[in-house]
């Protein structure tokens, strides 16, 4: 479903990703894991087409998508959840999930939407009214994962959901991403937390400095000598 | 080609020469100013004179308003008031207390100066544009204490200034607005060219880094806008002596709007940008001046089209063509403005 | 002073702080969403007076289709400057786009004023009145019913103004880019089609301003100085992007305005509300509504 | 025991309601490498822009040579020998590499230093890779770094404070990096510098201590780090470090 060949891409004159190349096939539950710095984010940010990729394709659906706006590549279903969120913080809780199905327009589909969404998260029917900015950390994360759900994506990417959030927390926003895959979403998720991560999903790739030096099946992965040295130095 | 080199390098040794380094001006600038010095000498038409002056004029003004906008990057919106503060003061002083026009016009500049280290105090805490729109309101409440205070201003009805060299032609005024002229620039390009304008730089690229480098950003913010003003009110007193009448109108955000134009085209940040503009616009538009509205549109569109296409403005063209000219003969890029 | 002195002051202060808060929200929904600082908001304020100008005396329209006319005017007028310019702008400038885009609003404005006056020229052009006689908002108080029909006009677009930001899509499209862009991409909102709308719709207000008001000041080429000025009173008084924020600031705007005018005389209000407005960022830098100014001021 | 440099006491920074440094204290001794690690977040940036009067901190104090710094500003500071670098590259883009460098020698020294030379010496000193006279905005992001951090040894401070610098290097920059750092500890300066990249902070800091949302976890030799399990479980997750045990 979703390819990249050989992507570099970077902040201007630095370049963070050096010719990366990954895919995710419908159905499956993908991490990305690496240290911190390591260009997970940017690889994301790259494929939503919020940086520009200088050198390789980015596939979705196959339609090369690296020349595409971001709003453009929302519209083909890929929903995209940034780490830090990117909320409507003066806006209510409805409010960011309608905007979440901006691309929608049949309203009983948003419905629908929104109920499965209320009970994969009944917290946030709880809080509709409230400001987005007046929600916990938390609660926070939950709501941009249901944002991007919104839009009824054909795969969701996830940066870092468990970042600042409370180990209990953080549970059950695992749980959220299990659920979901079970019920068909694809999903490429990035994650500090390896090891919960390597348990969850299905195939992991490891990214360190902008290169991928590692992947396969994640329950292979659990034990790898190398993971641990990525993360903490020790060699 | 060997010829052009050669004349360049001879520009380059010569601009390392310690009298031009001491001036703070290039060979080429002091060739202009003994061509301009000596030009009443062949013009005779009063009208020629009088462009000649009125360009000058503005001229000055914009090398005082870059020096804040092209090297802090704020925009002094209310530049022109002050430009008119030190306008009514100098003719003040000379009509009612009969002081010398030029002490009167030092006087004019030190208000104008106060002033401005005032309005320096004031934006010191707002960004780049909050600071202009802040200097804005500063400039049109100058302009309506001078509209209102008609004892002193007469108001619109206008301030009837004594003639400075009576029975003498525009030559007295030509020479005397030149050199203030070359005074404004020398000094701004001396101070542009000291520590301070290196502070300046540094503050109006990155506050922070200038800050963190050890630059007061506070001190030199506000020295900046305090001597910019005061030569703003020196060239107003200037102008009120040369144009005999005063009127708020001198200090009305068009004509800061007029100055900025100059300023853009002529590329902020090089500060004989907004004079060379002044040169070539000022004559064109004076020419036109039975068709106002249209030289006014003009002006609208050049300042449109220079910031989308052409934000670095003549300068930037000039430095343009030194780099061509130098990678056609081989030499090493000397251009600092990038 | 006397109490219907006060009263006085007070309804002038109203009547007039309604143009003010329609001109304030149209440059502050600008600067929140698009961060460009208009200085040339003020020549569509000038526009909608003289389309309103004209529908009245060469179409001779009913006053309320004038207004239309002259909403609908700074809405063309300004989705197709946005097209033009500003698209332009953002496409090739790099950096400090704040202090470019107000660079180029200043050449707009240089541009629209002398356009009018080449093809209008520089006389007056404005109606004895939309609507004939007055009536008694208070006992004792009467108003030229065309002051207070601009009243209603301008708070009746103030209320359709909010209900159009945060009960339709598109209004709610236009709000989420002002709060967070990249989340507004992310949904898939088209930046494009917002800024175009955003710029048109702050066009739109001025011009319903200018408009409005038409029998009470004349359409002519440099009238849009002073509301210009005064909406960025009110901006700088309450902050960005908080509507109720600027209604109260506009109405405050025009009662010191009022207050200054009765005492003062004409003139002296420019001095009056330098001074408050010094007062104001001295004792709470951020504006009076405090925390909503974002990446507005320098720590 | 040497002279302790910097010394920070309970130092508390809150934006509104969020708390992102909770009473840190520190001591850095004179001549030694420092680090500050942390997940993304955990309020190392907030720390430093404390310490260096980019904020000033709600509670709590700040010693600089034994002198209480806490609330005196940037530039002040930077004056007293607090010189630092941005995890965001900070450059004046429309200047020379040398003047951005004397703009450091320049105003962020206690005595102003305005001669070219000793521009240049720093520069050399980093090993700059190009011409004196390129312009600052034509520079990629490494060679930024050391235009940088030059400008900050230009300020001839006593302490460095280094943000993230090795974020976005390739392995063998990251090497040279390693090499630098210690050659500017060589010259007698104090070195605090935020990492993320591990084996950067590991093979070159004397002591580290460890931030997880605002609070100090673990204080100790890079040994001591890697072996503490609240840092295991700040990294790994909880379920790794009890493995690890």
């Amino acid at each position: 479903m979703l390819e990249l060949k050989n992507v570099s891409a970077g902040y201007g004159p630095l370049q963070i990703l050096w010719g990366i190349s990954l895919k995710v096939e419908t159905g499956e539950f993908v991490s990305m894991v690496g240290p911190n710095g390591a260009g997970k984010t940017t690889c994301l940010k790259s494929i939503a087409g919020m940086l520009d990729v200088t050198e390789g394709e980015v596939i979705f659906k196959d339609a090369v998508i690296n020349k595409m706006q971001t709003s453009d590549i929302t519209s083909l279903g890929l929903s995209f959840v940034t780490e830090e969120g990117c909320l409507f913080t003066g806006m209510t809780v409805a409010e960011n999930l309608d905007l979440g199905a901006f691309i929608l327009s049949d309203k009983k589909k948003i419905k629908e939407l929104q109920d499965n969404i209320f009970d994969l998260f009944p917290r946030l029917a709880e809080r509709k009214k409230q400001l987005a900015g007046t929600l916990s950390g938390g609660e926070r994360k939950m709501l941009s994962i249901a944002r991007g759900l919104m839009s009824n994506p054909s795969i969701l990417m996830v940066d870092e959901p468990s970042l600042g959030l409370a180990p209990n927390l953080v549970d059950s926003v695992f749980d959220a991403l299990i659920t979901l895959n079970k019920k068909g979403v694809t999903i490429l998720l990035v994650e500090q937390n390896v090891h919960t991560t390597l348990e969850i999903t299905d195939r992991t790739y490891v990214i360190e400095q902008g290169h991928i030096c590692l992947q396969g099946l994640s329950s292979e992965m659990l034990d790898n000598e190398h993971v641990k040295s990525c993360y903490l130095g020790i060699v | 080609m060997t010829n052009l080199q050669s004349i360049l390098n001879k520009q380059n040794t010569l601009s390392d020469n310690k009298f031009f380094k001491l001036l703070g001006v290039s060979p080429f600038g002091v060739a202009v100013f003994i061509i301009l010095a000596l030009s009443p000498l062949f013009i005779d038409d009063q009208y020629v004179m009088h462009l000649l002056i009125s360009s000058l004029m503005f001229g000055a003004l914009a090398i005082g308003f870059d020096f804040t906008v092209g090297f802090i990057n704020i925009v002094n919106f209310g530049y022109a008031a002050f430009m008119g503060v030190g306008a009514y003061t100098s003719a003040l002083l000379v009509s009612r207390l009969d002081l010398s026009p030029v002490l009167a016009m030092l006087a004019g500049s030190i208000l104008a100066a106060i002033l401005g280290f005032l309005i320096g105090l004031l934006t010191l805490r707002l960004r780049g544009m909050f600071a202009a729109i802040m200097a804005w309101f500063f400039g049109i409440t100058l302009m309506s204490l001078a509209a209102n205070m008609v004892d002193l201003t007469r108001g619109h009805l206008g301030l009837n200034v004594p003639i400075l060299f009576p029975g003498a032609g525009r030559d007295a005024y030509f020479y005397l607005i030149l050199g203030i002229t070359a005074v404004t620039y020398i000094v701004l390009r001396k101070i542009i060219n000291s520590h301070i304008g290196l502070a300046f730089r540094a503050i109006g690229q990155n506050i922070e880094a200038a800050r963190s480098s050890g630059v007061d950003s506070t001190k030199y913010r506000v020295f900046n806008f305090t001597v910019s003003c005061f030569f703003a009110g020196l060239i107003g007193g200037f102008y009120a002596f040369f144009v005999g009448v005063l009127t708020p109108a001198v200090m009305h955000t068009r004509v800061t709007v007029e100055i900025l134009v100059l300023c853009y085209i002529g590329g902020r940040g090089s500060l004989w940008g907004g004079l060379l503009a002044a040169f070539l616009v000022i004559p064109i538009f004076e020419y036109l001046r039975p068709l106002m509205e249209i030289r006014l549109i003009i002006y609208g569109l050049l300042m449109i089209l220079v910031m989308i296409y052409y934000p670095g403005g003549l300068a930037a063209v000039y430095a343009q063509l030194v780099d061509l000219i130098r990678d056609m003969l081989g030499m090493k890029s000397k251009s600092v403005t990038g | 002073m006397e109490l219907s002195a006060i009263g006085d002051i007070l309804v002038a202060g109203l009547l007039r702080g309604g143009l003010f808060v329609l001109m304030a929200l149209g440059l502050s929904l600008i600067f929140g969403v698009m961060n460009i600082p208009n200085f040339a908001h003020g020549e569509f304020y000038m526009l909608g007076a003289y389309f309103a100008y004209f529908s009245r005396t060469l179409l001779g329209l009913n006053p309320v289709l004038c207004i239309i006319m002259a909403a609908l005017g700074g809405f063309i007028a300004g989705s197709i400057i946005e097209m033009t310019a500003f698209k332009a702008l953002r496409k090739r400038s790099k950096g400090n786009w704040v202090m470019n885009s107000f660079l180029l609003t200043v050449g707009l404005s240089i541009l629209l004023q002398n356009l009018a006056q080449a093809t209008l020229g520089v006389r007056f052009m404005g109606i004895s009145h939309y609507w004939q006689g007055s009536i008694n908002i208070l006992p004792n108080i009467s108003v030229s019913i065309d002051r207070f029909a601009g009243f209603v006009i301008a708070m009746a677009t103030v209320a359709l103004f909010y209900l159009f930001l945060h009960k339709t899509k598109t209004g709610n499209s236009i709000r989420a880019v002002s709060e967070d862009e990249d989340g507004a991409m992310l949904v898939g909102i088209k930046m494009n089609k917002v800024h175009t709308l955003t710029f048109a719709l702050g066009a739109l207000l001025a011009a319903i301003a200018g408009a409005a008001l038409l029998s009470i000041n004349p359409a002519y080429p440099t009238m849009g100085l002073a509301p210009l000025y005064k909406s960025w009173f009110v901006v700088i008084l309450v902050g960005m992007g908080n509507v109720w924020g600027t209604v109260i600031g506009g109405f405050i705007v025009g009662i010191v305005e009022a207050f200054s005018y009765y005492n003062l005389g004409a003139g002296w209000q420019d001095v009056v509300s330098l001074m408050v407005i010094i007062t104001i960022l001295a004792l709470k830098p951020s504006g009076i509504f405090g925390k909503s100014v974002r990446g507005v001021w320098d720590r | 025991m040497s002279n302790i440099i910097l010394e920070t006491k309970d130092v508390v920074k809150k934006f509104g309601g969020l708390i992102a440094v909770k009473n840190v204290s520190m001591q850095v001794k004179e001549g030694e490498i420092f680090g500050i690690i942390g997940p993304n977040g955990a309020g190392k940036t907030t720390l430093l822009n404390s310490v260096s009067g980019v904020y000033k901190p709600e509670e709590g104090q700040v010693f600089f040579k034994g002198e209480n710094i806490t609330n005196q500003g940037a530039h002040v500071l930077c004056r007293k020998g607090i010189a630092r670098t941005y995890q965001i590259v900070n450059s004046f883009p429309r200047m020379t590499v040398l003047e951005n460098v004397k703009i450091g020698s320049i105003f962020g020294s206690a005595i102003p230093q305005d001669d070219d030379a000793k521009a240049r010496e720093i520069l050399d000193f980093v090993g700059f890779p190009l011409p004196v006279d390129t312009i600052a905005g034509n520079l990629n992001t490494v060679q930024l770094k050391y235009l940088e951090l030059a400008r900050a040894l230009a300020t001839n401070g006593e302490l460095l404070l280094l943000d993230e610098v090795a974020a976005g290097l390739t392995p063998g920059e990251l090497t040279e990096f390693i090499e630098l750092i210690k050659r500017i500890r060589d010259r007698g300066i104090t070195v605090i510098t935020i990492e993320h990249v591990m084996k950067f902070i590991m093979t070159i800091c004397e002591r580290i201590i460890v931030l997880n949302y605002g609070e100090k976890i673990a204080e100790g030799t890079p040994e001591e780090i890697v072996n503490d399990k609240l840092v295991l479980e700040a990294y790994l997750g909880k379920e790794h470090a009890v493995e690890a045990e």
